[in-house]
C-alpha cells in the first residue's frame, strides 16, 4: 500500500507540466506577433484547440479503461481510471466549449455556432455526463464495472459517427466556417507552440487522470477497510 | 459428479470465503450451513454461473458417473432465494411450457400437467386461467419448485427452497428432493431451517466465517 | 439448445408477454399521435415545400421518442420476477438471446412507427403524399429502426438494475442516437431534392447499423454471459 | 468589449479549471492519505 501514496516524484512531475503549460501560455499571449486581419483574438486558440483535444484523448482512455474493465474477475482498478478518464473529459469539454464560445463572438459575432466540432464537443459533454449517472445509478459495484465499460466501449465508437454526420451536417447548411478556413494560417512559430499546447494539456490531463484513478482507488479501499471492521466486531 | 476445487470470492475487495473445496457425488445432497452474509448463497450464483469466481474452478459431469459432458445450464438447476424467475402476467402452465422448452428435450404437455398435479397446483383455474401474478407466494414458491423438478439438470442449486410454503409444500419437496437424488441426481441447498430436510440423509458443509 | 432454437422461443416468449395485456402494445402509438398533435399545433399550415421538411422532421423526431418508449420496456416481464437471472443460468444461446429481444424490438416497433407515419401523411395531407409511397421513405425507416433496436436492447438490458432508469435510459439512448436521426432525416430529404449527398449519408446509416448491432450482440453476450 | 477582454476571459476559464482540477486532486489525496494512514494505525 505504501507505493501508492503520494510519493514526491509523481506530485512534482505533475506540477512541472502545469508550470510548463502556464509558460507556454504566457508567451502565446504576450511572446507572439499579433496576426494581420484577427488581432490578438486569434491566441485563445492555444488554449481551445489543445483543450478539445485532451476531451477527445479522454474518450480514448476511456476506450482503453473500459476494454480492461471487461476482463473476467479483474481487480477493478482499470475501471476507476475509466470514471477518472470521464470526469477529466467532462471538465475538458466544458472548457473547450466556454473558451469557444468566447473566441466565436468577436470572430464571428455570434457566442454559439453550429460548428461540427463545437458541436462533437456538446454532445462529448452530454455522454461523459449519462457516464457518470449510470455509474451512480447502479449500485452493485460488479454489475457496475461491466455496464460502465460496456457504454465506456459504445461512447468511444459512436463519437466518430457524431463527428462525421454533425460536420457534413454543418457543411451542407453553412460554408466551411472560417476556423477551418483559419487552419492555413498556422504555420511556422505558430504551428509549433500549438502543438506544444496540445502535447501539454493532453499529458496534464493524462496526469489528471493517473491521480484521480488512484484517489478513487484508495477511496475503494477504506470503504472495505471500514467493511472489514465492521465485520469484525 | 460436481467437483470445486479452492474456490475463492472477492467483493471488491472483501473476501467472502477463499479456497473453498468439495465434491458432490451422485445421489448426494449437500446442505451448506453458516451464519449470514458468509457467502452461501453467493457460493451458489458461482455455480450457476451467475458470478464468477475471483480464483478457482468448478468441473462438473465427468463421464465416470455416466453424465456425458453438459453445458453449465444444462447441468445445474437454479432457484434463487428471494425471487422464483416467473412471468407474472402469464398463467402456471405456460410459464412451465416456457422453461421446460428452454431445457434440451422439451417435455410433453402431459408430464408438465402431472407435475404441476403433484406439487397441489391442481385447479385448472390455477393452471391456466390466473396469471401467476395472482397467486400466493406460497403458490409461485412451489411453481419455481416444479420448475426445477421438470428440469433435466442433473444438480439441483436450491436457495432457501421452502420459502414461504406451508407444512403440506414441505413434505411434497421432500418428496421430489427424495426421488431426484434416488436418480442418480444432486443438490445443494442452503437452508436454516432444518424441517426442509428432516429425513433425508444429507451430508453438512459449513462455511466458515472468516471474520469472527 | 441450438442458436435458431433459444431465437424462436424468446421471441415466441416475447410476443406471449406482450399479447397479454393488448392495450400495453398501444400506448407508445398513443404517444406517437399525441408527440404528432403537438407538432402540428405548434408549427402550424405552411407553404409546400416547408411542410414536406415539416413532415419529415416530425416523424424522426416522434420515432426517436416513441422507440424509447418500446425499448425501455423490452425486458420489463423479465425482469419483474428475476426471470431474467434465471435465464441466464439457462444454457441459452447468448447470441440467441439478443437477436431475439432485437426482432422483437423491430417488430414492435414497426407496429408503432408504421401508423404514425400514416397518421402523420394525413395530418399534412396533399403536400406529402407522394412521400408515403416512396420506398425512399420507407427504406430509410427500416434502416434507422435497424440500427436503433439493436442500441435499444443493449442499453435496456444494461440498465436493468440501474436505480432510475425511466430518466437514465433517454439520457444515454438520445446522444447516442443523434447520427441516425441526422443521417435518416437529411438522407430523406437528399433523396427527395434528389441530391447526391443522399446516398452520403444513407451510407453513414449504414455504417452507424452494422457497427451498433455487431457491438451490441458482442457486449450483450458479455453482460449476460458470465 | 475588446479583443483583450475576450483573451483574458478565455484564458481565465481555462487555467481556473485546471487549476482547481490540480487542487482538488491533490487535497483530496491529502485527505484520504491521512483516514488511511490514521485506519491502518488503529487496526
Amino acid at each position: 500500500m505504501q507505493q501508492r501514496i503520494g510519493q514526491g516524484w509523481t506530485q512534482c512531475l505533475g506540477l512541472l507540466l502545469y508550470v510548463l503549460l502556464l509558460s507556454l501560455w504566457g508567451y502565446a499571449l504576450i511572446g507572439l506577433g499579433s496576426e494581420e486581419h484577427q488581432g490578438d483574438v486569434y491566441r485563445i486558440i492555444y488554449m481551445h484547440v489543445p483543450a478539445a483535444f485532451a476531451a477527445f484523448m479522454c474518450s480514448f482512455v476511456l476506450f482503453v479503461a473500459s476494454i480492461y474493465g471487461l476482463k473476467r474477475n479483474k481487480h477493478g482498478q482499470a475501471v476507476l481510471y475509466g470514471r477518472a478518464a470521464a470526469e477529466v473529459g467532462l471538465a475538458f469539454t466544458l472548457i473547450t466549449l466556454v473558451t469557444g464560445s468566447i473566441w466565436g463572438k468577436p470572430t464571428w459575432g455570434v457566442w454559439w455556432t453550429w460548428d461540427g466540432r463545437l458541436t462533437t464537443t456538446f454532445i462529448l459533454l452530454l455522454l461523459y455526463g449519462g457516464y457518470l449517472f449510470l455509474w451512480s445509478a447502479v449500485s452493485d459495484p460488479v454489475l457496475r464495472t461491466k455496464v460502465c465499460s460496456i457504454l465506456g466501449l459504445l461512447i468511444f465508437a459512436d463519437v466518430p459517427i457524431i463527428y462525421k454526420s454533425v460536420t457534413w451536417w454543418r457543411t451542407l447548411h453553412q460554408p466551411p466556417s472560417l476556423f477551418q478556413g483559419g487552419q492555413g494560417l498556422i504555420a511556422g512559430e505558430f504551428l509549433s507552440l500549438l502543438l506544444g499546447g496540445i502535447a501539454g494539456v493532453s499529458l496534464l490531463a493524462l496526469w489528471l487522470i493517473w491521480q484521480r484513478g488512484i484517489n478513487l482507488g484508495l477511496q475503494k479501499e477504506i470503504d472495505t477497510q471500514l467493511i472489514k471492521k465492521s465485520l469484525r466486531y | 459428479m460436481l467437483q470445486i476445487s479452492s474456490l475463492s470470492f472477492r467483493y471488491d475487495h472483501v473476501e467472502l470465503f477463499q479456497h473453498l473445496s468439495f465434491t458432490v457425488k451422485p445421489g448426494e445432497i449437500l446442505h451448506l450451513r453458516g451464519s449470514n452474509g458468509v457467502g452461501k448463497s453467493t457460493l451458489l450464483a458461482i455455480l450457476a454461473g451467475l458470478l464468477s469466481p475471483s480464483a478457482g474452478q468448478v468441473t462438473w459431469g465427468k463421464e465416470e458417473a455416466g453424465f456425458p459432458s453438459l453445458q453449465r445450464g444444462e447441468f445445474f438447476a437454479y432457484l434463487a432465494a428471494e425471487a422464483n424467475g416467473l412471468y407474472l402476467q402469464l398463467n402456471a402452465l405456460s410459464n412451465l411450457r416456457f422453461w421446460s422448452s428452454l431445457s434440451s428435450e422439451p417435455l410433453a404437455e402431459e408430464t408438465i400437467r402431472t407435475a404441476l398435479l403433484r406439487w397441489g397446483l391442481a385447479s385448472p383455474l390455477l393452471q391456466e386461467r390466473l396469471a401467476v401474478g395472482f397467486l400466493s407466494t406460497g403458490m409461485r414458491r412451489r411453481l419455481a419448485l416444479a420448475r426445477v423438478s421438470l428440469s433435466p439438470a442433473p444438480c439441483w442449486l436450491l436457495d432457501e427452497p421452502i420459502y414461504g410454503l406451508d407444512t403440506r409444500g414441505v413434505e411434497l419437496f421432500r418428496e421430489a428432493l427424495q426421488n431426484h437424488v434416488e436418480q442418480g441426481g444432486m443438490a445443494v441447498v442452503v437452508s436454516h431451517d432444518l424441517v426442509s430436510l428432516a429425513g433425508l440423509t444429507v451430508r453438512q458443509y459449513v462455511l466458515q466465517d472468516k471474520w469472527r | 439448445m441450438s442458436l435458431v432454437g433459444g431465437f424462436i422461443r424468446i421471441v415466441r416468449q416475447g410476443f406471449r408477454v406482450e399479447f397479454q395485456e393488448k392495450e400495453r402494445l398501444l400506448t407508445p402509438l398513443f404517444f406517437a399521435a399525441l408527440m404528432l398533435l403537438l407538432f402540428n399545433f405548434v408549427l402550424d399550415e405552411q407553404a409546400e415545400a416547408v411542410q414536406v421538411k415539416l413532415f419529415v422532421a416530425e416523424i424522426f423526431l416522434t420515432m426517436l421518442f416513441a422507440l424509447h418508449l418500446c425499448f425501455s420496456r423490452i425486458f420489463e416481464a423479465d425482469a419483474e420476477d428475476r426471470a431474467f437471472e434465471v435465464l441466464q443460468t439457462y444454457s441459452l444461446h447468448r447470441l440467441a438471446w439478443f437477436a431475439g429481444k432485437y426482432c422483437l424490438a423491430m417488430i414492435f416497433g414497426l407496429l408503432v412507427i408504421v401508423p404514425m407515419i400514416l397518421l402523420s401523411g394525413l395530418f399534412h395531407g396533399q403536400a406529402t403524399l407522394f412521400l408515403l409511397y416512396s420506398p425512399a421513405l420507407w427504406g430509410v425507416v427500416v434502416l434507422m429502426l435497424a440500427g436503433l433496436s439493436a442500441l435499444g436492447v443493449l442499453l435496456a438490458a444494461m440498465m436493468l438494475k440501474a436505480r432510475g432508469r425511466e430518466v437514465l435510459f433517454p439520457l444515454l439512448y438520445f446522444p447516442l442516437a443523434i447520427p441516425v436521426l441526422l443521417a435518416a432525416s437529411e438522407a430523406v430529404l437528399g433523396f427527395i431534392s434528389g441530391s447526391a449527398a443522399a446516398w452520403q449519408w444513407l451510407g453513414l446509416l449504414l455504417g452507424f447499423d452494422v457497427i451498433f448491432i455487431t457491438l451490441s450482440a458482442v457486449l450483450f453476450a458479455e453482460l449476460v454471459g458470465d | 468589449m475588446t479583443n483583450l477582454a475576450y483573451i483574458i476571459a478565455a484564458y481565465s476559464w481555462g487555467i481556473v479549471g485546471i487549476s482547481l482540477m490540480m487542487y482538488a486532486v491533490r487535497r483530496q489525496r491529502l485527505k484520504l492519505e491521512a483516514i488511511l494512514t490514521h485506519l491502518e494505525s488503529a487496526l
